[in-house]
């Protein structure tokens, strides 16, 4: 067999959406030069030292993955047609996350930079929102916390409709 | 049916539980739970249900076997 | 001598702002991982391989060094300052740059994610339309052309007003 | 006084040059770049101009030996 030449999509398809693995930013961000993009955009969502004036000792993410990989996969394909996106990539990690290590990566790529903007900010909102992971934070006193931020539904007055949607 | 749960509402059922009642509907199955659990009220008001990876709304028909998974809030900031 | 350790500002006020250098992505990336910050966005701006449908060789951008050097410093600052930041860098080539490499990394981190990207379109809007650096694409077929896209000032009605300062 | 032209402007001017007449600010120096190369007016009227790094407008005084920095737009997009 000879090793098979893989074009971008190709690469992209191959990504773990959901991992326990420390996310490979270089290597993901290696994927998106591409010829016919001028603009990246790359956010990462990393864990921070304090939370609610509390030091962390680290975070730990649940997800129910089948449905979460369904749902970032979605994500991600609609913003790529919606904004012709030449690359757009997403992977969150599940598991333990120490502090300074990224939680979850979002790249975008596009011909000129408003797209690449906007989708990534697009992509990760929807995440954040709407996908089913959750954080519990774990503080060095040794307390926890489940995070559950998103209450948008106490302003739009229904469940699963959230702020950017008004 | 059988029911899983996640996140912080582990802190008020076990994480998966067999129900064996005839509940047909979500709306029921969220009042079953609140009664056994009335504190998990205000978070299960909260939650969407999803069955075979799919959210179900107030019509959906709950089958005998059926997993129903509770879905909390996302984590949103 | 022993080897200092640089806090992540001294780190920072070390990088060439104008650099004929390939830009280390990887290496600038690493510098912005911060235990204050839960969210990095990086913007990178690639050659493309085509521009207004034709083939490109190569870019060449020149700069007024010093005036963009000062100016790109103090973009960086304001909106560091505007953002409360906990990090924010940026720098530019000039020179030759293939298809494919970066011209410009932008570089934003912040608590939360908002002010991260809403800083980091505002810097490279800013370094685009503002600081004095050109871009001459050569292409294929031998042609060149000196880019000059900003034209805000037939819109704004005022050499050096900006669209989005309307 | 020094001249110095960047990027587009170097199609239509040597890069540096020295003028030496009688011109006080920036609106009479443009004006007489524009005598020099007509076809230059345009690019010339979205130029901005700068001595010692910094930006000058209209009523900036020039100096005999000051070098002027005439800067076109950038490459926005």
């Amino acid at each position: 067999m000879t090793p098979s030449i893989l074009s971008h999509q190709e690469v992209a398809d191959e990504l773990a959406l959901i991992t326990s693995n420390p996310l490979d930013i270089v290597g993901l961000l290696a994927r998106a030069h591409h010829p016919q993009a001028g603009a990246i955009v790359l956010f990462s969502g990393d864990v921070r030292n304090h939370s609610n004036e509390k030091s962390v000792a680290y975070l730990e993410y649940e997800a129910h993955e089948s449905m979460a990989s369904g749902m970032i996969a979605a994500i991600v394909e609609e913003a790529k047609s919606k904004w012709k996106l030449t690359i757009a990539l997403a992977t969150h990690r599940v598991g333990k996350v120490a502090v300074c290590e990224s939680a979850v990566v979002v790249i975008t790529a596009s011909a000129h930079r408003h797209e690449a903007f906007v989708a990534n900010r697009y992509i990760i909102d929807k995440i954040k929102h709407e996908v089913p992971i959750w954080k519990c934070e774990y503080f060095a006193d040794g307390t926890k916390e489940w995070g559950g931020n998103c209450n948008c539904h106490t302003i739009t007055g229904e469940v699963g409709k959230h702020v950017y949607e008004l | 049916m059988r029911v899983q749960v996640f996140a912080i509402l582990k802190d008020y059922f076990d994480k998966e539980f067999e129900l064996h009642e005839n509940i047909h509907d979500m709306p029921a199955l969220r009042e079953r739970l609140i009664q056994f659990n009335p504190a998990a009220a205000g978070i299960l008001n909260s939650c969407r249900f999803a069955v075979k990876d799919e959210f179900i709304d107030n019509d959906f028909q709950l089958a005998e076997n059926d997993t129903i998974y509770i879905i909390p809030p996302g984590s949103g900031g």
